[in-house]
């Protein structure tokens, strides 16, 4: 349903993405994997409109979806989280749903139930009325960067790093918050992660990044078994 | 006064972001220690906690023997505690020697300033050949060479490295760290960054496995079992 | 043709004694981030001490320079002061304190000085100085015009081969680098501001012996500053000369072809289109978001 | 509960400022006089100047009517803001004042009496030359000046120069814009080649517009319309560019003792509208009182703003008197009393019309020449012959 | 604003001060020309707040407005109280030539809308056949009287102004209650939190543009009725600019009540108290206070004074009510 083809991207002179090709199919949780600058970021910043490519097509849902504006991609069913939580401030948690579902859907009507059903499934009923930006733990944040992304009543979700940063136990808790989601709202999911066990125990598939190059693409267990994803990761190979 | 640095139950992150929790850590003199571990695991924002760009929430940092919390970063330069950061943190609109230049700023080093600059260009012609090139134009590769030329000119004691070959070809690579080979000879105590494993792990004295900000292997490298590392590295649990 | 020389010499002229002018307020915008609203009044200032000393105890103009610096150096640094207690918001923030600073600074020189106008009671600064027989200029303008160059070019050098002007262009260029070279970046900030004193302290006397001045100029002066520097791009200092003498020929021309009236017009037409088309303006490397 | 005590605050905020505005309101033999004037602002210079005359009045009224009444002012700074000009011809209304001297700018004056005539207050001024300011109908509107007075000076002096040709340069504010507008058709009409050039207040350098009237206009003489900063600007130009021009004329503000002081070699042959000569051969007794008493509060020489001042308080302060003799100190006794004004004062005669505007109204040149200021024009007012041609540079 | 406070607001407004100051035009004069400021103010934080656009320029559009309207009436017969609205109008339109500028961030757009405000007031001074040029307009009619009230009266003014700045509030009330008004406060400091679930940021920055400028030209059309003068030097004075300014920062331009109580206090203390204290540069007060007030509390007034009147545990309550 996402396909994206020759894509590149450069900022100021140097090459950020670099004839990128993948796809992501209906109910499927992508990986992108790779280490630092590899251009996983900047792809999804491509994705959502945060960034013009300097080439490439960018298909959804039979939308070429470079042409439109960044919210209008919301609006097609592009929802995506940031790395460092962008919670809209001076907003309590439910207002910042509420906006979300405002701006994020075609129609614009703001459904009450859905909203509370989404708190629910992020576990952040209990915060609802509190300030988004100054009175939430790390772990509710990101909670609630998911829940904003799934307010615009995406199809497709795009999670960049969500996990990062949060301790072992919180970590599992949340991610199974998330693969709860997926089967709950039937979503197609691309996934930007280090942490390798997180992508093994989510995705169906992975996509490899090194140097704005897709180097390898695959099922998760083989791909990192593939000497050349390992020496992106380690250097050459070990021992 | 066992170690020339070390961190006490340390903690840092970014705003409500956590990135790493309690490290204590230790350096020994003239020994070059490396952390290693996947990116996102809190081992840059570990180096930058060290040198103060980033305030630690909990925890202690001694150097020579002293807290170190509460000093600003150029008193920590001054005394010898020196970091490289990776090749973003050049001043790109300053000329490639000019940056050379201001790796002398602490008072010490500015006498030397000629001859650490010659030795600077001998170590990287490339360097020498851009020298009126703004910074902020460099390639990968060249920009990690300004930034490790720049911290050589600070004459550093203690030398912190962040990711030198990130973004670099292998032949580079090579070459960075055939320069951290004679720095070790020269008895320089060197904090290495990496995710390059393999590079890593041949110069090292000790080794830190960190992920996701813990510290999950610490190790002199003669006990480092490398099946053990990768393993733990790729989470594999078989 | 004989009028079109005259408007290019005028400009040229005006627009080193703008250069003048402007580059303490791009210089603090450089490194800082901060746009001085108070600067022409700083200016203003050292233009009023000029006058109290020359009117008190008939000193040459230019012999008061070292108490208007002085003078004009602790203003700067109190304003400093006052913008570094902003917690939040900076950039903005300290826009409506230094506007504020200079409301201050009008408000006070109105009551010490009143406002009448003064201008130098030395002639020799108002001869004539002829060019090829047909270029006219006062010899203060000439002066003014000299030491403004000569200021820029200073300033530049200065920025260039010391320390402590490196530390100021590292500063600006990237904070955290310049720490880990051992910089005091509060510390550049302040010497970016005393020279900024300084620079405005030449800018003053040159203001009082080419010019006239009263309480009002302050404010005008602030502004011509602030789109020189903006013409300029972040901080350049060949930017702002450049920016200066763009202002001060287009300001001449427009006199000498439509009529002064409109010089104003010229002039601020010229800095929105390089503003909407060019955010980072003639000599800019980054953007102005 | 914040609320109501945020509330209280507002509303104690308020009783401290109507209890700040209630003064006490009598006035048995003691008149109280109200004035607005700019002593802030661009038109800070002229304001004080007109304050400080208005000022000296209040003292020789004060010295004249010794042991039989007093006269008080009231000032109030209109910041040169119409809002404000009404705001303190109103609270100064609510002070008791019975009448109101001053003001500068029409803008400002317009509003400022308009609220005068509606607190039922005559208003007498020198500052506003609008002439829609005396066709408003206001009974107690009264103008010791106009703008065809200073015009009229300007034209009759051109024209007994016979020259052919002028370029006027007149800054783009209210009453210079009009007074060039005045001296260029009356000018042309007497078949004068006029060419005119517009400047902003901003303007730093005036080179380019002295090089347009050398080069191109090639004009015999220049009229300057503007303040005092700009006449500096104008003439430092000029006597750079040296001009082929046989005068160089300025309207207001520039035949002042002060200008002499301050820019002696710039101000040589400059002509400029003044009532008296400088320094003052206040030889006559009305002008002795007037100098001895403002010298005494004012190191300065007076110029024509605070004669001006002076004149229009010490009429309105007459009238006052005379009315309270009568048993009518309101508008229509102080309007009547003001009406039958006619007399010579140290600004020339004044004689009100039913307008409230002065027909007799005809202001003088002068010349500056080695430090003084003789009187050229009109003829039967000279106090010394013009030097002609004559420019500060030739 | 919560409600008790708007009731009390109101009541103290509309029949304490018209009764008890009503015949005296200096007082009813001084809260009508404070109102001019507050309004201004108020369209000013709108713009501030909800598009996170600080305007150095706002004079702008108080002067297109005010010369919109003084036209109308003037050349065209526009009945006045239709001409305030097309003053707004004519402010809008004006609005439009300075919307390339909302690309410009902080202090850029601030002093790009301070530069269309130098230009405009250059251009009315040469549109001589239309604004009168440097000599202005005299003799603007006054506002008329309808349904039997007499608003050329001082307290007529008031009221209708009085009026205009309670629908501004209103208008900005119910635009901040509203889906839009939280896309825009939102906005302010996270704009890509806000575009990345949908919000077309663009053009809720232009709308608030338009809106501002609406405000502030409908009340520089007010102003020129009731002052009966224009000119451009007063019109598009730089202290239409200054004062709603001050008066925002002073009473906390991020509230909604804090721009009409900090124009309240500002100009009645500085007409009332500091000018009688410093008869000329009482300005200079003003400046020190604008300073001090950034430094010490950039949220305005309003924390400080609801730290020291509300009980020391309510405070966090208390701040978050009027945020």
């Amino acid at each position: 349903m996402l396909k994206v083809e020759d894509l590149s991207v450069s900022f100021g002179g140097v090459r950020a993405l670099q004839n990128v090709n993948f796809e992501v199919h209906k109910h499927e949780v992508l990986g992108l994997v790779g280490p630092n600058g590899a251009g996983k970021t900047t792809s999804f910043n491509v994705l959502s409109g945060v960034v013009k490519p300097v080439s490439g097509t960018v298909t959804y849902d039979g939308h070429d979806i470079l042409k439109s504006s960044m919210h209008q991609r919301v609006t097609y069913g592009i929802g995506r989280t940031f790395q460092i939580p962008q919670p809209m401030h001076e907003l309590t948690v439910r207002e910042n749903l509420i906006v979300a579902q405002r701006f994020g859907r075609p129609d614009g009507k703001v459904k009450q139930d859905r909203i509370d059903e989404i708190l629910e499934s992020v576990n952040l009923s209990h915060k609802s009325e509190s300030d988004a930006a100054t009175e939430l733990a790390l772990t509710e944040r990101k909670a609630l960067e998911v829940a904003k992304a799934l307010a615009t009543e995406p199809t497709l979700l795009m999670l960049d790093e969500v996990l990062a940063g949060l301790e072992t136990t919180s970590k599992k808790l949340f991610m199974e918050t998330l693969k709860k989601i997926r089967k709950q709202y039937n979503l197609s999911m691309i996934v930007i992660e280090h942490d390798i066990e997180t992508i093994m125990n989510m995705c169906d598939r992975v996509v490899v990044f090194n140097f704005g190059q897709v180097i390898a693409e695959g099922d998760p267990e083989e791909t990192f078994r593939n000497p050349e994803v390992v020496r992106s990761y380690t250097g050459e190979v070990l021992a | 006064m066992k170690y020339l640095l070390e961190t006490d139950k340390l903690s840092a992150g970014y705003g409500a972001m956590e990135v790493f929790w309690d490290l204590s850590l230790t350096f020994e003199s003239g020994r070059t220690t490396t952390i290693v571990g996947p990116n996102g695991a809190g081992k840059s924002t570990f180096l930058k906690t060290l040198m103060g760009l980033i305030d630690p929430k909990a925890g202690e940092i001694r150097f020579k023997g002293q807290n170190y919390v509460q000093e600003p970063t150029w008193n920590r330069i001054n005394d010898g505690l020196v970091m490289i950061p990776e090749g973003r943190l050049l001043f790109s609109d300053l000329s490639v020697e000019e940056n050379l230049i201001m790796g002398a700023y602490p008072k010490k080093t500015r006498k030397s300033m000629e001859k650490n600059r010659e030795h600077v260009f001998q170590l990287f012609p490339r360097l020498k050949e851009r020298r009126n090139q703004q910074a902020g134009t460099l390639s990968g590769g060249e920009a990690q060479m300004l930034a490790i030329g720049r911290g050589l000119m600070e004459e550093p004691e203690v030398c912190l490295i962040d990711e030198p070959s990130l973004g670099l070809s292998p032949v580079m690579t090579n070459e960075i760290f055939s320069i951290f080979r004679e720095l070790k000879e020269e008895k320089m105590t060197i904090v290495l960054v990496e995710q390059n494993t393999n590079q890593a792990l041949k110069i090292a004295d000790h080794v830190y496995l960190m992920q996701a900000g813990k510290i999950t292997l610490s190790e002199p490298r003669e006990a480092v079992d490398l099946k053990r590392l990768e393993d733990l590295y790729f989470a594999r649990t078989s | 043709m004989e009028l079109t020389a005259q408007a290019l010499f005028t400009g040229l002229l005006m627009g080193g004694f703008y250069g003048l002018i402007a580059v303490g307020l791009a210089l603090v915008f450089g490194t800082m981030k901060v746009i001085n609203l108070a600067h022409g009044e700083l200016v203003l200032l050292a233009a009023y001490i000029a006058y109290a000393l020359e009117s008190q105890t008939g000193l040459n103009p230019m012999l008061s320079l070292p108490i208007a610096m002085a003078v004009v150096i602790v203003a700067a640094l109190v304003t400093f002061y006052l913008t570094n207690q902003i917690k939040k918001d900076r950039e903005l923030n300290s826009l409506i304190l230094t506007f504020g600073l200079g409301i201050v600074l009008t408000n006070g020189l109105l009551m010490v000085f009143s406002a009448d106008i003064y201008s130098t009671q030395s002639s020799w600064f108002m001869e004539g100085v002829v060019i090829a027989d047909s270029l006219f200029s006062m010899r203060s303008e000439m002066i003014a015009f000299i030491v403004g160059i000569a200021a820029l070019g200073g300033l530049y050098w200065w920025l260039n081969h010391t320390w402590h002007g490196r530390a100021i262009r590292s500063v600006s260029s990237n904070r955290d680098a310049a720490k880990l070279m051992g910089m005091n970046p509060t510390k550049a900030e302040l010497w970016s501001w005393g020279v900024a004193g300084v620079l405005a302290a030449l800018a003053g006397v040159m203001l009082y012996v080419t010019s006239v001045i009263h309480p009002p100029v302050g404010h005008s002066l602030t502004i011509k500053a602030f789109v020189i520097t903006v013409l300029a791009g972040m901080g350049s200092i060949p930017g702002v000369l450049v920016g200066a003498i763009m202002i001060g020929v287009i300001e001449g021309l427009t006199t000498t072809y439509f009529q002064s009236s409109l010089a104003e017009l010229a002039s601020m037409t010229v800095f929105l289109l390089v503003l909407l088309v060019m955010p980072s303006g003639l000599f800019g490397k980054k953007g102005a978001h | 509960m914040k609320v109501l005590k945020l509330s209280s605050v507002l509303a104690c905020a308020l009783g401290a400022a109507v209890s700040f505005a209630q003064v006490d309101t009598a006035h048995a033999e003691k008149f109280v006089i109200g004035e607005h004037t700019p002593l802030t602002g661009s038109l800070a210079r002229v304001g004080t100047g007109s304050h400080r005359g208005v000022v000296t009045g209040i003292k020789v009224l004060n010295d004249k009517y010794k042991g039989q009444h007093t006269f008080e002012l009231k000032t109030i700074d209109d910041e040169s803001n119409p809002a404000k000009a009404v705001s303190a011809v109103e609270k100064l209304a609510s002070q008791g004042v019975i009448a109101f001297s001053g003001g500068y700018a029409s803008g400002v004056i317009g509003p400022a009496s308009e609220a005068a005539n509606k607190a039922n207050l005559p208003y007498i001024t020198f500052g506003g030359v609008a002439t829609a300011l005396s066709q408003r109908g206001h009974e107690g509107f009264f103008r010791i000046n106009s703008a065809a007075g200073y015009g009229k000076a300007v034209v009759g002096l051109v024209s007994e120069m016979d020259l052919k040709s002028v370029s006027i340069a007149y800054s783009n504010k209210e009453a210079t814009h009009k007074m060039a507008e005045y001296i260029e058709k009356k000018l042309g009409e007497k078949g004068l080649k006029v060419s005119t050039h517009e400047y902003d207040a901003h303007v730093k350098d005036f080179k380019s517009i002295v090089n347009k009237i050398k080069l191109r206009d090639r004009s015999e003489a220049i009229i300057m319309v503007g303040y005092e900063s700009e006449y500096v600007g104008i003439l430092r130009a000029a006597n750079l560019l040296k001009p082929n021009v046989k005068a160089m004329i300025g309207v207001w503000s520039l035949a002042t003792g002060k200008m002499a002081k301050e820019f002696p070699d710039l101000m040589k042959n400059v002509y400029g509208t003044a009532m008296l000569p400088f320094p003052v051969s206040f030889d006559k007794p009305k002008q002795q009182t007037f100098y001895q008493a403002y010298k005494a509060n004012y190191e300065e020489e007076p110029s024509y703003l605070e004669q001006f001042g002076y004149v229009q308080t010490r009429l309105l302060g007459e009238a006052i008197v005379r009315a309270f003799d009568k048993g009518d100190t309101s508008l229509k006794g102080i309007a009547t009393e003001l009406r039958k004004t006619d007399e010579m004062t140290i600004s020339g005669r004044v004689r009100f019309d039913e307008k409230g505007d002065n027909p007799e109204f005809v202001q003088r040149v002068g010349q500056h020449q080695g430090g003084k200021i003789p009187l050229v024009w009109p003829a039967e007012e000279k106090t010394g012959e013009k030097v002609f041609p004559g420019t500060p540079w030739n | 604003m919560n409600i008790k406070f708007s009731a009390a607001f109101a009541i103290v407004m509309y029949l304490v001060i018209p009764f008890t100051l009503g015949d005296n035009n200096y007082l009813i004069g001084l809260v009508a020309s404070a109102l001019i400021i507050a309004g201004i103010a108020v369209a000013w934080a709108l713009l501030g707040n909800l598009g996170g656009m600080v305007s150095f320029g706002h004079a702008a559009f108080f002067g297109v407005g005010a010369y919109t309207s003084a036209v109308l009436t003037m050349d065209h017969g526009v009945p006045v109280f239709v001409a305030l609205v097309m003053g707004g109008i004519g402010a809008s339109i004006s609005s439009i030539f300075m919307m390339p500028a909302l690309r410009l961030r902080g202090p850029y757009f601030a002093l790009a809308i301070l530069a269309y405000a130098e230009i405009f007031k250059i251009l009315a001074v040469e549109a001589t056949s239309i604004t009168g040029g440097a000599g202005g307009l005299l003799s603007i009619p006054t506002l008329p009287v309808f349904m039997g009230i007499d608003f050329g009266t001082k307290l007529g003014g008031y009221i209708v102004i009085l009026n205009i700045v309670c629908l501004t509030l209103i208008t900005y009330h119910f635009i901040r209650k509203s889906t839009y008004g939280l896309a825009l406060k939102a906005m302010h400091d996270s704009e890509m939190a806000t575009r990345i679930v949908g919000v077309p940021a663009t053009y809720l920055k232009i709308v608030m543009l338009l809106v501002s400028a609406f405000m502030t030209g409908s009340i520089g059309a007010f102003n020129a009725h009731y002052i009966n003068f224009l000119e451009p030097d007063y019109a598009f004075s730089g202290s239409w600019t200054i004062f709603p300014i001050v008066a925002a920062i002073f009473g906390g331009y991020r509230t909604l009540s804090g721009p009409v109580l900090g124009a309240l206090f500002i100009y009645l203390v500085d007409q009332l108290v500091f000018k009688s204290v410093m008869p000329q540069g009482h300005q200079l007060i003003l400046g020190a206070m604008l300073a001090g007030m950034i430094i010490l509390s950039p949220s305005g007034l309003l924390p400080i004074l609801t730290k020291f009147f509300a009980p020391k545990k309510n405070i966090k309550k208390a701040e978050g009510q009027h945020a």
